[in-house]
């Protein structure tokens, strides 16, 4: 009974005089605003919020909610992403009074267990990374981007090659990655990809140099293909003078199989809400620790949390340190979820996350090659990209088969990403399937394969079962309409 | 032994397996180097979940939450009531579970969700635009600095006194390596003269927080005029958004730029963290917003709908020519803003901020009626305020506590230049009663 | 994207070995289960539960609540059932550690909040009410009046008057009323209701005798009219030996109006559920507290919590109690609720509640009757009955009018109750309603009567946006199929 | 001022005032004597969210709730580990603000997840057929009392020793009135020799608690045929149906009747309400059976579906003649134990059992080791037990308070045979480190 007419807008229903909430009224006794705050400062234009009962609230954003989909609702493998099932006790814990009600800037005696909670998730991470020291400040990926370039540029600053202002990057890179240089002032080049779907030394070699930063890669890298000659990259970009550092994005795949640390990274930021099972909130909030290896956590954000006679104390004495990159220390709630998520889980656990999420992925491409193009075609780790159908139609793209999907209940994955590949489709299925689910994934995109063929105006038109169809993104940017 | 979180079965991995033509899950990983994969190994038991909630609940009670003291601690973070019906509408799983609306069709409620939250953002500072949200107020305010260097191509930025110093960091942090001299002044420049006097042909923008972070109203519409005269664009920082019900929108007054942090609308203080950076622009400055936008359009058959727009200065567009690198962003803190402001409404927003600014000046005025303590500043003041209690006994914080007080925020932690200010913020949530009794224990604290 | 299909059951998704949750396992020293409990005890029979990851759980409850509708989804005007608006503050609160963490047969001394509070919603009830002392252990509404009807025994035996074994009970009586008077062993004698749609102490008159233990009666009754001549009613029954029982299901027309207490009622039950906002949770758990005059305070369930020097205790003492009626003392999380309620609107609010509740009903009153036969033309209290189309169909009936609302996103009235109305729809708007929302019900229900008229055959077959269609009820009741 | 619960404003009233054609809302209610209205008036401030919160948060911790201690309390209302997602599935606005499903076409996904329920009920206990719940353990099982003498028409039921105490009261209660004469066998009457030789011609039912009271395990294949062979029928209650994951279910076993109280299944304590009254029965009786009754049909277009069924045994339909007064029934907790017991699986419940019953096993181990405790029951028990320890100094419950523990159920308010018995249960919960630490204790505070 979902309705076709969008939900009205909460202005439209607004009615003066209706009240959501009586919020504490001050008992002080009573002196006019205005001999408080002197008049100039006072708001002469009219305060236009909604005016709406709770059960107005209420009903508007249960309508709203049942115009979404999230991984609660059916199977999401939005490539990139990691959209594995939120365990639900993960929204207990940060509730508890004794986390939610702790303001950031509380004496430090008075929030022991909040900094000995966030110190140990540093130790965490960083066994599970393979590095020596974490900070927790960045808010999400692309934010932990910004600040491992941040000390990139400031270890090499140090040792006074400041004229290192370029970091390489592959072209199958996320797009946070050059943009997260660019906001640091570093130039970006970018790496081809090798036919075989990964970077090879020697297509790297010609671009070393003496203005190289550092290289940005993900690994496995976002066709899904581990680095496999990542020793010698790393080892390479070493020897060239510059940093390499890890767009850890991918870790789901190889969990307890393998540490960024141990492959000659010098610097990694976490997806907490994709790796760690942090629910992704329709867009955020996230969390994208970094960790970094010895020589460079002196560079790390300010403060940092150290063990003192006292207890824990955050220190601010670190004349290395980057700076801040965030309000306070990072986001709290979110950490506190990912460290419950790893404990449920612990060493073997985290083993068995990658293990089946790679299964899973290698699962698919081997059924799902049969009747699309794989670019790639060798074993994958926890996704892959498609190219379109093997057969091409010449009606039918991607954006059709992902708008599909979306008529049989499933979240297209993610298209047009990466860039280097055509028509891609970028498929992540997570560890969280059964088999029964994966099966009939397969069996519905082989029977979009044949509408394709046998009726494409059924995938042109689709989707027909969502409350809209589709809609026009070109008029949306060419005439914007951003407010009511 | 299964577990809840995996759900495949050893018999279901080894068909898998069997139809990948692989006989051991090992195979499907060799490409990863084996010397690499020897040492991954890590040291980390499994819990169930009654273990798990049994150590982050010892975690929690290591505590003393302030919302469970009477606390005068704001600077930059405030405790405000927070609707019950907030926690149960905005964790759906349809909200918590989704991710960025990609797909529109299949996420309209998200979508309509964000488009209101820019519409109310919009509407409360009296911009044309707001984007759907940053990762805090000081990423917000470090983007907008970064934006009006772009925008302007100047090089220089005067931050006006009084700006929160987690932003001041940030945005230190943020311009660095990006050519702007970012000028920030002290409240000891002021005394010297007009901070206008800082500006220079070269000035991109000027940073003006208000109410500042000792509390202090500051912006006129006098002031923003100069700065335009001047050839500068004015950014606007709020650090409690409920000021705005209260106070005119830095749009009416002439603001080119408007950020600030919102976890007042509704987010708990959670240690800081997830909060809501937002963003809100005129027109002029569309397409140099950093971050998402979502605009209305319409349907292949002419119905009303949303859609993630204006990617084109995005990172997974234009990658390192993007206006910003962000990706994730504080949606879901953004829809709790919308559902707080849509429940408080006009009337509940005035409250909630008339009620934190007649307990901030009577707290004020009991306050210094105490004979060692003076006022910091001569200034008007919204929910917030400075003063000098004399010397603090070296106790003092933890006597306080002891009674059950928060007694504001350490200057000397802003500044060595306050040998013994404490800020101290009162929302709504604080009574007479309480802040009498708070009077009583800080002389008594005093007088040691 | 709600599928048509109905969700597989949770045991067609079972699979062997999958697991939704790991209890904490006992860590004392292991004695195989057999060395503990005997053999002819233990389970040889398969255990078939279904077998299903978190996430799988997740997905069908999910599925489930999407294909359900309750009063945060849309106006749903049952009457008798007082569908208002759920606050959801009421949530929060029996979820706190303190109270739902508590064990019934802690020791007094450890509960003494709990106590406290039970003890204050006992006078709260009263207040409201204006009876002399509160039962809270009834579990809704028909467990209520089994509770009142016990005591009215009670009394009746004690007085030596137990030759009173009959019940007078209104044609217009919802059917709690005479089952729950069967089950206490009394005769029901039905009492007709008068045109005027009340019952006349004319038509009363006869039915009294030696026999009558007492009447039961709705106020206002179940057409939503108000017994005008009730305190004649009540002294007849009075003098005529008997005690007169108030069915307060209908309580939320007359907070702050008026009281049962002071219309001559001995004794009354409650509906939480209805009149104090916790929620239906899809059929219960309600709360039906009884209350009593004082005479028949002695008869009321054991224990009853009495003040003691050492604080609230337990009384078990009780010669003429009935004994207990349930487990434990009621609904224990259910009485929070609608205690917090009443407590944040108070005597004003709650006044107003029953001045809206009774305003919003006579206003879909005057509009509806326009279309629809009102049977009963005067002012209603808080809820009315129509008696189908004025200008009748034959082809359309009640049922087709209440489908065809379904498909308009609102929940049917009451249908076919009660009994001495042909055709009845039973309409309760309740004070949760905006005037936009009663005059777009207004405008649905006049097209719906446009509709029979003009295009039966869309009646005959809606509803048409819901996941299944009409379903045979009939074959259920025939060939019951009660389990998968 | 508005009210967040009272969505019409007085513009509102006024325009439905004059639609209606009336003034003032006073002349609505003129059918109301006067007298009554002028009396109708109570005292009774409004309280904000906030206060409100506050009040019943004081509440609150005026309590030391069992979950918090270490504590063998059970007798009958038993702690187990409820499993996170609980709470956020069954919390769903949909489920709990439905009422029960009049209108199937609306509401499938409730009539199916209470469908499921009735499976899993009857599933567990093998028997046929179990109806949708009852509002407790103690009422279902007098309810099916009454139904067993409807059923039989003969007008006796012998009730075996060790029946929960609480359903002892209740059956008392409600069957005062329906000519049966309810025969409570005690303790005591067991020496005397079987309990079956209290079993007539005129005996509609034996009912028996399995595992009993205190623990004991009772039910066997024979006694049930014996009773069988007798001409009457038997009606098992089950206390925690936990047991039943490891314990061969009545059904199998030959019962007639299976009822109990199933909030072991996933609700929490909550000072005894709300729970859940499960009823099972063999086919036979099944339209002799109270409450509601969802069955499985198909849509006009032949798809399957849900509605409730045989509705004719309802009161709604058969009034005076109904086989119940039940309406309103406990269908939300019914919700939540079919999702626990989805989550938990076979695995998980048997876990529990398992582990409830080593635990048990092994406090009654170190219990009576200490010399002045004695077992009451030379009998195999399950996850409760009943000692007697000698005497008990006049605070020990407090004193075991101080020390952290709820040693149990005091005997002696289960009858004054037991001149100093503690009934001990222990669920999964328990670690051998607390009960070890509990012997100890009580140990020291028997030695007064
Ligand atoms: C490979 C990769 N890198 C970086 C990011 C950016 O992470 P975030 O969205 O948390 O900023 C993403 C996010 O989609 C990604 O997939
Ligand atoms: C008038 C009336 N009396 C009694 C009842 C029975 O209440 P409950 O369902 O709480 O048992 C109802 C419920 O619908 C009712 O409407």
């Amino acid at each position: 009974m979902v309705k076709k007419e969008r939900p009205a807008f909460l202005k439209e229903t607004s009615t003066p005089g209706r009240r959501g909430y009586l919020p504490p009224v001050s008992d002080v006794p009573t002196v006019p605003t205005g001999d408080l705050i002197p008049q100039p400062f006072i708001r002469q234009t009219a305060l236009t919020l909604p005016e709406l009962s709770e059960m107005e609230v209420t009903r508007h954003f249960n309508a709203l909610a049942q115009r979404s989909f999230g991984v609660d609702q059916g199977f999401y493998p939005l490539g990139s992403c990691t959209m594995k099932y939120n365990p639900k006790l993960l929204e207990d814990l940060p509730q508890l009074p004794g986390f939610q009600g702790l303001h950031p800037l509380q004496d430090e005696a008075t929030v022991q267990g909040a900094l000995a909670l966030l110190h140990h998730a540093e130790e965490v991470f960083s066994a599970i990374t393979g590095m020596d020291a974490f900070t927790l400040q960045p808010a999400a990926g692309a934010h932990g981007e910004l600040t491992g370039l941040l000390i990139i540029k400031a270890a090499l600053t140090e040792q006074g090659e400041s004229g290192r202002d370029t970091i390489l990057i592959p072209d199958s890179a996320h797009g946070t990655n050059p943009a997260s240089a660019a906001l640091v002032g570093f130039k970006v080049q970018t790496v081809p990809t090798s036919s075989a779907g990964v970077i090879e030394p020697e297509t790297l070699k010609p671009y070393l140099g003496p203005n190289v930063a550092g290289l940005m890669l993900t690994n496995p890298n976002t066709l899904g293909l581990f680095e496999e000659k990542i020793l010698s990259i790393t080892k390479m970009i070493h020897e060239a003078g510059g940093l390499v550092y890890c767009d850890g994005a991918n870790m789901n795949a190889i969990l307890g199989w393998a540490r960024p640390g141990d492959m000659g990274f010098d610097l990694i930021h976490l997806n907490l809400h994709k790796t760690f099972a942090t629910p992704h909130g329709g867009g955020g909030p996230g969390a994208g620790p970094v960790g970094v290896k010895k020589h460079l956590a002196k560079y790390l954000p300010v403060p940092r949390i150290v063990a003192t006679p006292e207890g824990w104390r955050w220190n601010y004495d670190l004349p290395h340190s980057i700076g801040k990159v965030k309000g306070y220390w990072g986001h709290f709630g979110v950490i506190i979820k990912a460290l419950a998520y790893i404990y449920q889980l612990g060493y073997e656990g985290l083993k068995q996350v990658s293990s089946d999420a790679v299964l899973a992925a290698n699962y698919l491409q081997t059924l799902l090659k049969e009747v699309y193009h794989l670019p790639y075609d060798t074993p994958c780790m926890h996704e892959f990209v498609l190219s379109g159908l093997r057969d091409k139609q010449p009606a039918v793209n991607t954006l059709d088969l992902a708008k599909g999907l979306i008529d049989y209940g499933v979240h297209p994955p993610t298209i047009y990403f990466p860039l280097i590949v055509p028509e891609a489709m970028m498929i992540e299925p997570t560890e969280a399937v059964t088999l029964e689910l994966l099966n009939s994934f397969v069996a519905i995109m082989k029977e979009l394969a044949r509408l394709a063929k046998e009726e494409p105006e059924a995938l042109k038109s689709a989707p027909r079962t969502t409350p809209v169809r589709r809609l026009n993104e070109a008029q949306a940017a060419r005439q914007p309409v951003l407010k009511w | 032994m299964g577990h809840p979180y995996l759900p495949l079965t050893a018999e279901e991995r080894a068909q898998m397996l069997k139809t990948i033509g692989t006989e051991r899950i090992e195979e499907l990983f060799k490409v990863i180097p084996s010397s690499i994969q020897t040492s991954a190994v890590f040291d980390l038991p499994a819990h169930n979940e009654v273990e798990t909630a049994k150590i982050f609940n010892r975690w929690a009670e290591m505590n003393t939450p302030a919302t469970k003291m009477v606390s005068f601690l704001g600077a930059g973070a405030y405790e405000h009531a927070i609707p019950a019906a907030v926690k149960y509408l905005a964790g759906q799983a349809e909200f918590l579970t989704a991710y960025t609306p990609y797909q529109p069709e299949m996420n309209q409620g998200l979508l309509q969700a964000f488009f209101e939250y820019q519409s109310l953002i919009a509407d409360l500072t009296g911009m044309d635009v707001a984007n759907a949200s940053m990762y805090d107020g000081p990423t917000a305010l470090a983007e907008a600095v970064l934006l009006a260097g772009n925008f302007t191509r100047k090089n220089e930025i005067v931050v006006f006194p009084g700006l929160n110093p987690e932003a001041r960091q940030v945005v230190q942090t943020y311009t660095r390596h990006s050519g702007l001299k970012i000028r920030f002044l002290s409240p000891a420049d002021e005394p010297g003269g007009s901070p206008l006097s800082f500006l220079t042909e070269q000035t991109a923008a000027v940073v003006i927080q208000n109410p500042d972070f000792f509390g202090r109203l500051v912006l006129t519409k006098e002031l923003l005029s100069t700065i335009k005269e001047c050839g500068a664009l004015s950014i606007v920082y709020i650090n409690d958004p409920t000021s705005l019900a209260i106070l005119e929108p830095p749009g009416s007054l002439g603001a080119d730029l408007v950020v600030g942090e919102a976890q007042a609308f509704g987010l708990p203080l959670s240690f800081g963290g997830p909060y809501l950076g937002f963003l809100a622009a005129k027109q002029t400055f569309l397409r140099s917003l950093p971050g998402r936008l979502v605009g209305k359009t319409t349907d292949l058959e002419g119905r009303e709908g949303f859609v993630l727009t204006l990617q084109t200065r995005e990172q997974h567009i234009r990658r390192e020519k993007a206006t910003s690198n962000i990706c994730s962003n504080q949606a879901l803190c953004a829809l709790i803003a919308t559902i707080y402001l849509s429940l408080l409404g006009p009337a509940g927003l005035q409250e909630v901020a008339r009620s934190s600014v007649r307990n901030s000046h009577y707290l004020f005025s009991q306050l210094t009626r105490i004979p060692s303590v003076k006022a910091y500043f001569n200034t008007p003041f919204f929910h917030e305020f400075a003063v000098d209690p004399g010397s603090l006994p070296p106790d003092f914080f933890t006597k306080m506590k002891d009674r059950g007080f928060f007694p504001g925020y350490d200057l000397r932690r802003y500044s060595p230049d306050f040998a013994s200010g404490l800020l101290l913020y009162t929302s709504e949530l604080r009574s007479k009663e309480e802040m009498d009794n708070f009077c009583t224990e800080l002389e008594g604290c005093l007088a040691w």
